[in-house]
């Protein structure tokens, strides 16, 4: 029997994979991000219903508030490409076809080797327990992962600076 | 427990009843009640907004010395529905280069965006939607989506003038989205939950915020109105350059959707400030009686709203780089300093007695204020002092 | 409130810290507003300092509103802080000296910010080795300290100065800040190579950095090691150490940096480097030689106290036969700390007895007194050089009658360094050659020949500044001095004001010292 | 109020005047006096209380009889070291006379200084005052004196000065007695070099004050010792506890065969010496006459000198300690030695002095040695009331000769001849007639000095210390301290009648004039001590006058030790000396120098040939240590410690260690790194003949494509991971 | 009740899609697209293993949250490197930026 759960699973991964497909096969490059936009969308709806509604949330904010939109913009600023209706892959696109699929292949091989521990159910959540504050106090004490948190926003700085810089147009100078 | 104390509950407990006496399952009735209830709401969002639209022109024309609808029923308040008319019936354009899948979704998810925000919105203290415990960052989301439609419809448009406003629309919130997080993160800290039901419920029990963070509501009244692209940060409409930015290419009830959606969209903030800094629902005998509660919301959304319509009505347009500097050189640092201020002097101070904490706070806030400003003009001075050396040489 | 009770070490010791991250933020063109915001942040740990004062408990044995945190787990060492009344008192001092080192800095006009946040951090560096109850800490701030000064010295010190740089091979002249800066710099890191390979050794011998724990284990320890008998060891890392020291306090002959690191650093560097840094040396004698090496230290006392004695007298005899202003004074920090590295040789001779204890407390009231009189006086040395810039004491003469109030100041500080009785100098003096007279009586006597040159040098400074006919240069035009203004009577009258409280009611300090001294060596 | 608080509170109106002045009455010069003369009257009418109260009391000064408090002042271990406040016999009795004469010098500076005489024209900070042009109602213009420029300052310094001598009188113990004399040192070399732009002030001033140190360094030792010896510093403690005493008499110093007791006592002594200026610390004092006269009053007489002598006599017992009543003990003989020698010493040189101030300076000296002298026998009552007696007599000296300066001044001003030097006795002559109050308190005033029999205090006190010497058959003391006396009393005639006798030698001491009351009040006052306050010591046995009065300065003074000392046997041969020498000296002194006219030199040139060089020179002492002391410490300041040991020495060997490294480095460099790891293993053999054709051959497996290098990465890692998943796991 | 298996599948899937949009599509910003369909596959198996886990360990979404920030450094360096590429040689197609061939 299939219970609502796993209706909203089945579709929202079906939204997912095909929306995947789209994104690597639709020659208009704004399509593929709209299409990206849509499988993300996806990824947020499993998060909720592996009830991290945190992260959920933050997929929506971060990849469709802003990477899908920058995505968006980068494609737009490339005009020149984006008006070439040419074939959108490149010579060597079997090979990756091949190789795709003997990744999935063993990824597939690998997952369904582990057997019965494969079924397992989430458990119910503890009664008054606080996924989000777990998550906050997680990211910023010193038990937890103050430190990679802290690398991460280094790590985000850096890009900022960083793509500021590259992004710089010199040609003005 | 009566229809006075807690409506929703009657209602619901009415409902499930009446199904029930239908012979219909648990689980169905259960999910075709709450299936009714978001109907509901969004109805009451869609019937608010029709007269925000009236709401709209009698105060625009007050600040500009007109009368305003006046013709249609009293006071002109049923203006709006020959408006809807008129919009229902005009014809539907959608240009040939257009891209015609994309050009239809824009105007859904733009008003989607909005009222989804519903959802969330504690109308009063036993009426709302749901509780979510990220909801202040689901605001933030709901907003991405307000991002994509808007680009979704300047692109697909085939318009440069639609893509240009779209650009800038799109530059202007994703800006202005930084501060506005930094100060959904002051009740956030303040209460230790995004729920806003717990922050309501915080300024319930306590002071509204704006009494700890006086500062901090500015800077998202301020982020607000940018989020919002009403004057003086309307550059993504821009008549006199860019004719009317992303929906010039938009009629008829497509349009119809971008304009509505904006009403509710400034009402919603006005909702949201009254949430976050003025004690959401909170008023005398509110906790009792949640029709009241709900009053009281409004009536704080409507003053909201009322105050985006007044700087949006009075302050002329900025210029594109002067808006996006004052987000990142002023407003963003300032929105952090705020932030970093806010928490140090929640925790130092927090065990102190309440009104020491209070006082702590808004001290801080306007010391905080002062200092920004000091800074602000020492910089303008030495600015206009450059100027005539400069011209000397 | 709660987290400020809880953390109040790492409060004070940080906030400077972190007061000179929000100045990296300003603007350098907002002079003044970088300026009140050093003065004032370096109050908040002043005043926390003041409010630990009140909450300390001098009775306690052991370290106090102790703080622990874990920092480098792979080699034992812990970030540990705690204070008893020995770093209470000096903590008190850095606290103190540096607000009104900054309210001094108020005339440096280059650079401002890059100066304020040097000093901010110097004031943590300083701090950090008076808190630090583990062995690796206490290096760590040890060297931290080096590096603002190092730059305080060499760019904001004197410009024009020369020195000329003489040794067989030959001698050639160099600019005078950088030859001082990095003579301060190298010596003191040479010192602190033995003390850091020291400090390796006992970290590795007994897995801990904890300063309790190895003061317990170490003095106990008994046994060969890298093929030495245990003492042999113990020797050799008991000079490591007073070496490093030794640099620091400075003690003869050791001293020479001093001369040309006070000579040239900016006013307010002098005043710190006088008023605190100078004490640094004193403080690792007192918290790590005595308690590490009672044995050796007893062993080779004579031989620092004739180290002492040395200093005193020569810096006494150096100091007058100056006729640069503020090298005389710098030369006087040499005959002061002599007199704590003397009470600290008398305590070491004889650990736990009465006079042992007097002498430390005269040592350690020393200390505090000295960080007073010689960081007043190098302040109001400053305070002509800026208005004169020269230091030259023949080309003074007679400038009482033009300012006459700073003239009043400078006999007042001048008398506190001389050691007149009524104010602190006196005190603390008479406590250590009471202590170390019964142990050392030769010493002793043989260091009263630089006692009586203190009054020497000091008459002499005020002989050629203030008194004699006035010198007509500075009595018109361009050249007229004028009176001490009000911020840096203001800088001084904290300081007169404790150095006359201690001259005449000495024991709300001296009872805290006193009692730390008698739990840590009795 | 409880006597113990009065006495506590003596000393801090004068500190707290000197604060008031300083900090902020300074510009008024109306207030910043009555500050200090007001301060200067509570402290004398509190001492005047506790005096009294003292006087009532019975057995005073034995036992618990005393005024006494303390507090703990500074812990040292487990204990404290107490300081607090007493007033027994001997301290009582000083009180007295110090605080009439602080009162008295407060009120004559008023005068002196001469409050309410104009600003000056050309007077400037730091200098004597030069006197103003003022113009009178008729137009004519006259130069009358000056204002003091530094008026209120000097009231301050005052003030601080007497603080200190309160402080030094009523403390319990040598701690606060130390802090006392180390202040009034202060004020010493402060108003010393009052005139400080004047060079031969400022180095007055720093005479006195390095002097006087030589001597508190080794006080301080000597406190190190005795506080270290016994663990307190208290007189009750240490003079009045036979087990203590005892016990340092007992034990050896070690040095010179001393006991502890004799060297702790001659190392305070030394203090003395610096203090109070015995030979041969004695230089700094005639040089202190550069002060302001008032000073030299205050220390002179008053204050500092005194407190050298009064230390002394508050260590009597520890002097004393193990002498058992005959022969003296190394360390009294050497006291006994200093203060005889001294007293002879200076009295020679005070012969040919023209000063008027300089001649009394070394009588001062002089003075101070015979009570010193008299210590050093063990005479004990004789020389606290010498002690005494030459304060009041002293002080209306110093202050008397400062009026007749004041009336030349007013001379020289008159006539404008600035080269006059108003203090040179060879330009006086005939004041008596000018200043008649001025002669007559200063003749009453010199005839104490001289000891003029029965009617001044001078003859009481001196007379009881030659009787001690007669009587313990210490002759040599005697005969030199004879011949002493009689020197004192000659040129104490020769100054009367230089100053004030014949006729005026110059037109300055024609226009002369007598000073204000504020001047010669005091001299008044003090004439009166000056005569009768030797009746309080008439020995019982004394012919005639004997037993009229009880001996009550004997007796009182006397409890303050633990064996009062018995009264000496009267004898009528040391009573006949003092006659002798005192009315000869006077009469010879009047008969060489009644005639002496203008210009002439004097008249003791002749007789006394090279003598009178070397005397008018101080024995050319300053020059001894100014060639022997000074010079070589100079140079070791500036030539040895500094130019050759810290600039040469020491930084020489740093330097070469700093040049060697650096040698060192350059030479690795150019040898070694330069050319045989850059070129030779670097450029040649690495880059040249081995990477550069070794990466050109692979080069060619680059097409520049990153999605074909990806492919191959996903590929080789898609191997890896099958070989690691078949082979390994 | 989902299993963790449906969840592994999902993401293996959308990896492998992501992998082959990175290897086979010649616009540099497909590229990039499909380095983001990698990552969100990635993230879904962190959740996943997270909610099947242990709830108290946070590690899944620590690691979540950390895979979000080097996905947007990421996207924002490469985007602005795309951009400087295209101003300078006009092109986005990978394959013409072959300036790295010998």
């Amino acid at each position: 029997m299939i219970d609502a759960s796993q209706v909203i699973f089945l579709l929202s991964a079906g939204l997912i994979v095909v929306s995947a497909v789209m994104v690597v096969s639709v020659r208009n490059l704004v399509h593929a991000a709209l299409w990206l936009v849509s499988t993300l969308f996806g990824v947020a709806v499993v998060y909720a219903v592996l009830e991290a509604s945190f992260l959920a949330v933050a997929q929506v904010v971060v990849y469709i508030g802003a990477i899908a939109i920058m995505f968006i913009f980068a494609v737009m600023l490339t005009r020149r490409d984006l008006l070439s209706k040419s074939e959108q892959t490149n010579a060597n696109w079997v090979w990756a076809l091949g190789l795709a699929a003997i990744v999935f292949v063993a990824l597939a091989f690998i997952i369904s080797g582990y057997g019965a521990s494969l079924n397992r159910l989430p458990a119910a959540m503890p009664e008054g327990y606080d996924p989000i504050s777990a998550l906050g106090n997680a990211l910023v004490s010193p038990e937890g992962f103050a430190l990679p948190f802290e690398v991460a926003s280094v790590l985000l700085l850096a890009a900022l600076v960083g793509s500021v810089y590259v992004a710089l147009n010199k040609a003005k100078e | 427990m009566n229809f006075w104390t807690d409506p929703i509950k009657v209602l619901y407990d009415w409902l499930m009843s009446l199904f029930g006496g239908w012979g219909m399952a648990e689980p169905l009735a259960n999910t075709l009640v709450t299936l009714l209830g978001i109907v509901v709401l969004i109805t009451i969002a869609l019937v608010l907004d029709i007269f925000l639209v009236w709401i709209e022109r009698k105060v625009v024309a007050r600040f500009q010395g007109r009368l305003g609808p006046n013709r249609v029923g009293p006071f002109g308040i049923f203006q709006p529905f020959p408006d809807i008319i008129k919009l229902v019936i005009k014809e539907d354009i959608t240009p040939d280069g257009a891209d015609k899948v994309v050009f239809n979704i824009a105007p859904v998810l733009s008003a989607g965006s909005v009222i989804i925000l519903w959802a969330v919105l504690p109308i009063a203290s036993r009426i709302y939607g749901v509780d979510l415990n990220v909801a202040a960052l689901y605001i933030i989301a709901a907003g991405a989506l307000g991002t994509l439609s808007v680009i979704m419809a300047g692109w697909s448009s085939n318009n440069k003038y639609a893509l240009l406003g779209a650009f800038r629309q799109v530059a202007a919130m994703i800006s202005f989205e930084i501060p506005m997080v930094a100060m959904l993160l002051v009740p956030t800290i303040l209460v230790g939950s995004m729920s806003l039901n717990a922050i309501t419920q915080a300024q319930v029990d306590g002071v509204w915020f704006f009494w700890l963070s006086p500062l901090g509501s500015l800077i998202f009244a301020i982020s607000a109105i940018a989020e919002l692209g009403r004057s003086p940060f309307d550059l993504n409409e821009g008549e006199s350059e860019i004719v009317s930015g992303y929906h010039i290419e938009y009629s008829g009830m497509k349009f119809g959707w971008f304009y509505a959606g904006e009403l509710l969209h400034a009402f919603t903030f006005g909702g949201f400030m009254a949430i976050f800094f003025f004690g959401g629902w909170h008023g005398p005998w509110a906790e009792e009686y949640p029709l009241l509660g709900a009053f009281y919301f409004v009536l704080k959304a409507l003053f909201g709203y009322w105050v985006i319509m007044w700087v949006k009505y009075t302050v002329p347009r900025i210029r594109i780089d002067h808006m996006l500097a004052f987000n990142w050189k002023f407003l963003t640092p300032l929105s952090f300093a705020l932030l970093i201020v806010t928490a140090t002097v929640h925790v130092l101070m927090r065990d102190a007695a309440f009104w020491l904490y209070v006082a702590a706070m808004f001290t801080s806030n306007l010391l905080l204020g002062w200092l920004t400003v000091e800074i602000l003009r020492s910089y303008t001075r030495e600015k206009r002092e450059a100027v005539p050396s400069a011209a000397h040489h | 409130m709660d987290f400020i009770n809880t953390h109040l070490l790492s409060t004070i010791l940080f906030f400077p810290v972190f007061a000179a991250l929000v100045i990296l933020f300003f603007p350098k063109e907002q002079v003044a507003l970088i300026r009140w915001t050093a003065l004032l942040s370096s109050l908040v740990p002043f005043g926390l300092t003041v409010w630990l004062w009140t909450m300390f408990d001098p009775q306690a044995a052991g370290f106090q509103f102790e703080e622990i945190y874990p920092w480098y787990e792979a080699i034992h060492s812990s970030f540990h802080l705690g204070i008893d009344g020995l770093s209470l008192s000096m903590v008190l001092l850095t606290t103190l000296l540096t607000p009104l080192a900054l309210l001094a800095s108020f005339s440096v006009q280059d650079k401002v910010k890059a100066y304020m946040m040097l000093f901010l951090f110097l004031e943590t560096g300083m701090l950090g080795v008076f808190l630090a109850m583990d062995l690796l800490i206490f290096f760590v701030f040890w060297e931290i300290g080096l590096v603002p000064m190092y730059f305080l010295i060499n760019q904001w010190g004197s410009p024009k100065g020369e020195r000329e740089v003489w040794s067989p091979f030959g001698s050639y002249i160099t600019s005078a800040r950088n030859y001082a800066s990095l003579k301060f710099m190298v010596y003191t890191m040479a010192g602190s190579l033995g003390l850091l390979l020291a400090v390796q050794m006992l970290g590795v011998l007994f897995q801990t950095y904890d300063l309790a724990t190895l003061v317990a284990q170490w003095s106990a320890f008994d046994g060969t090691l890298f093929g030495m008998d245990a003492s042999r060891v113990k020797v050799i890392a008991f000079w490591a150490f007073t070496i490093a020291f030794a640099l620091k306090v400075p003690v003869w002959p050791f001293h020479t940096w001093l001369p040309d690191a006070h000579t040239e650093a900016p006013t307010a560097g002098s005043m710190i480097l006088a008023g605190v840094l100078l004490k640094l040396g004193a403080y690792g004698f007192l918290r790590l030689v005595l308690p590490f090496y009672p044995v050796e230290a007893q062993q080779y006392a004579g031989w620092m106290a004739f180290l002492a004695t040395m200093a005193i007298v020569f810096g006494a005899f150096a100091s007058f036969g100056q006729t640069d202003f503020k090298r005389l004074v710098a030369y006087s920090s040499v005959n002061h700390m002599g007199f704590v590295l003397l009470g600290i040789a008398a305590a070491a001779k004889a650990i736990g007895t009465p006079d042992a204890t007097i002498a430390l407390n005269g040592a350690v009231l020393q200390m505090f007194n000295h960080g007073l009189s010689a960081a007043g006086m190098f302040f109001l040395v400053g305070v002509i050089y800026e208005r004169a810039h020269t230091r030259d004491l023949d080309k003074f003469g007679g400038l009482f009658p033009i300012i006459p109030v700073y003239g009043g100041i400078l006999i007042f500080t001048s008398m506190a360094s001389l050691g007149l009785p009524g104010l602190n100098g006196f005190v603390s003096e008479f406590l250590v050659v009471r202590g170390s007279f019964p142990l050392l009586p030769v010493f002793t006597a043989v260091s009263m020949l630089g006692l009586l040159f203190t009054g020497a040098y000091i008459l002499k400074g005020i002989r050629k500044v203030l008194h004699g006919p006035l010198n007509e240069h500075w009595a018109h035009g361009e050249h007229k001095l004028t009176d001490i203004n009000l911020r840096e009577i203001l800088v001084m009258a904290p300081l007169m004001a404790l150095i006359l409280i201690l001259g005449i009611y000495p024991m709300w300090l001296l009872d805290v010292i006193n009692k730390a001294m008698l739990l840590l060596f009795s | 109020m409880a006597t113990e608080t009065i006495v506590w509170l003596l000393p801090l109106p004068p500190l707290l005047a000197f604060f008031l002045i300083v900090l902020f009455t300074n510009k008024s010069k109306a207030l910043s006096h009555s500050i200090g003369v007001g301060a200067a009257l509570l402290s004398f009418v509190g001492s005047m209380v506790v005096f009294f109260r003292a006087l009532s009391v019975e057995h005073f000064g034995e036992g618990e009889h005393i005024f006494a408090s303390s507090i703990p002042w500074l812990p040292t271990g487990d204990t404290f070291l107490r300081v607090g406040v007493q007033i027994d016999p001997l301290s009582a009795v000083v009180l007295f006379f110090v605080a009439w004469t602080i009162l008295m010098i407060f009120l004559y500076s008023v005068g002196y200084h001469n409050f309410g005489q104009p600003k000056g024209d050309h007077d400037h900070p730091g200098l004597p005052p030069h006197g103003a042009t003022v113009t009178d109602a008729h137009g004519h213009k006259h130069t009358v004196l000056s204002v003091e420029p530094m008026y209120s300052r000097f009231f301050a310094f005052l003030g601080l000065f007497a603080a200190g001598m309160y402080t030094l009188v009523i403390s319990d113990n040598l701690l606060t007695l130390f802090v006392g004399w180390e202040i009034m040192g202060l004020c010493s070399y402060l108003l010393i070099g009052f005139w400080y732009a004047k060079p031969s002030a400022r180095n007055a001033a720093i005479k006195a004050f390095m002097t006087t140190r030589v001597g508190d360094v080794f006080m301080l030792l000597g406190l190190a010792y005795l506080y270290s010896a016994t663990g307190t510093l208290s007189y009750r403690e240490i003079f009045y506890n036979q087990e203590v005493l005892h016990h340092l008499a007992e034990t050896s110093s070690h040095v010179f065969g001393l006991s502890a007791a004799g060297l702790i006592a001659l190392l305070l002594f030394i203090g003395t010496i610096g203090k109070s200026a015995q030979w041969p610390l004695h230089i700094w004092l005639p040089d202190a006459m550069e002060g302001p006269t008032p000073v030299s009053a205050m220390i002179h007489a008053a204050t500092m000198v005194s407190a050298g002598v009064y230390m002394v006599i508050r260590i009597f017992p520890l002097l004393t300690a193990d002498w058992h009543g005959h022969d003296l003990t190394t360390a009294m003989s050497v006291v006994a030695f200093i203060g005889t020698f001294t007293a002879i010493f200076a009295a020679t040189i005070a012969v040919a002095q023209n000063d008027i101030k300089k001649v009394l300076a070394y009588s001062t000296i002089s003075q101070l040695g015979f009570m010193i002298s008299a210590l050093g026998m063990g005479a004990y009552i004789a020389a606290a009331f010498h002690l005494v007696t030459h304060a009041f007599f002293k002080a209306l000296l110093f202050l008397g000769s400062g009026s007749v300066i004041h009336g030349m001044e007013h001379g020289v001003l008159h006539t404008g001849n600035h080269h006059v030097d108003p203090q040179d006795m060879w330009n006086m002559g005939g004041l008596r007639k000018k200043m008649p109050i001025t002669f007559w308190t200063f003749l009453i005033g010199g005839f104490a000095l001289s000891g003029f029999p029965l009617v001044t205090a001078g003859f009481w006190s001196k007379d009881e210390i030659l009787a001690d010497a007669f009587a313990h058959g210490h002759w040599a003391i005697l005969i030199t301290l004879s011949t002493a006396a009689l020197l004192t009393a000659f040129y104490t005639m020769r100054q009367i009648t230089l100053t004030f006798l014949g006729e005026p030698r110059t037109k300055e001491a024609e226009h002369a004039h007598e000073t204000p009351w504020t001047m010669t009040l005091p001299l008044a006052v003090l004439a009166v001590f000056a005569l009768g306050y030797g009746w309080v010591g008439i020995p019982e046995h004394f012919p005639g006058l004997g037993g009229l009065l009880p001996n009550w300065f004997h007796h009182f003074v006397g409890a303050t030790l633990l064996e009062h000392p018995e009264a000496v046997e009267f004898s009528p041969i040391p009573l006949g000396i003092s006659l002798l020498v005192a009315l000869g000296g006077l009469t010879l002194g009047w008969l060489v120098y009644k005639d002496v006219k203008a210009g002439q030199p004097d008249p003791l040139q002749k007789p006394l040939g090279v003598l009178y060089p070397f005397l008018q020179n101080k024995w050319y002492f300053d020059e001894f240590y100014a060639f022997f002391v000074i010079k070589p410490m100079t140079w070791i300041s500036e030539e040895f410690s500094y130019k050759w040991m810290d600039r040469q020495l020491i930084d020489g060997i740093l330097h070469t260690v700093a040049q060697t490294a650096l040698w060192i480095g350059s030479s690795l460099r150019n040898y070694f790194d330069k050319p045989i790891i850059n070129e030779l293993l670097g450029d040649k053999l690495g880059a040249y003949w081995t990477f550069q054709p070794a990466g050109r051959a692979l080069s060619k497996a680059q097409t520049g494509r990153v999605q074909s290098y990806l492919i191959g990465a996903v590929a080789v890692f898609l191997l890896v991971a099958a070989a690691l998943y078949l082979f390994i796991f | 009740m989902i299993p963790l298996s449906w969840f592994l599948y999902l993401s293996a899937v959308l990896f492998s899609i992501g992998l082959y949009g990175v290897l086979a599509r010649k616009n540099a910003i497909a590229i990039l697209l499909g380095v983001e369909l990698m990552l969100n596959a990635v993230n879904i198996n962190l959740v996943a293993f997270w909610r099947m886990g242990n709830l108290a360990l946070m590690t899944g979404q620590v690691f979540a949250i950390i895979v979000f920030a080097v996905a947007a450094a990421e996207v924002a360096v490469g985007l602005s490197l795309v951009i400087s590429v295209y101003r300078r040689h006009n092109t986005v197609i990978a394959d013409e930026l072959n300036l790295m061939k010998w």
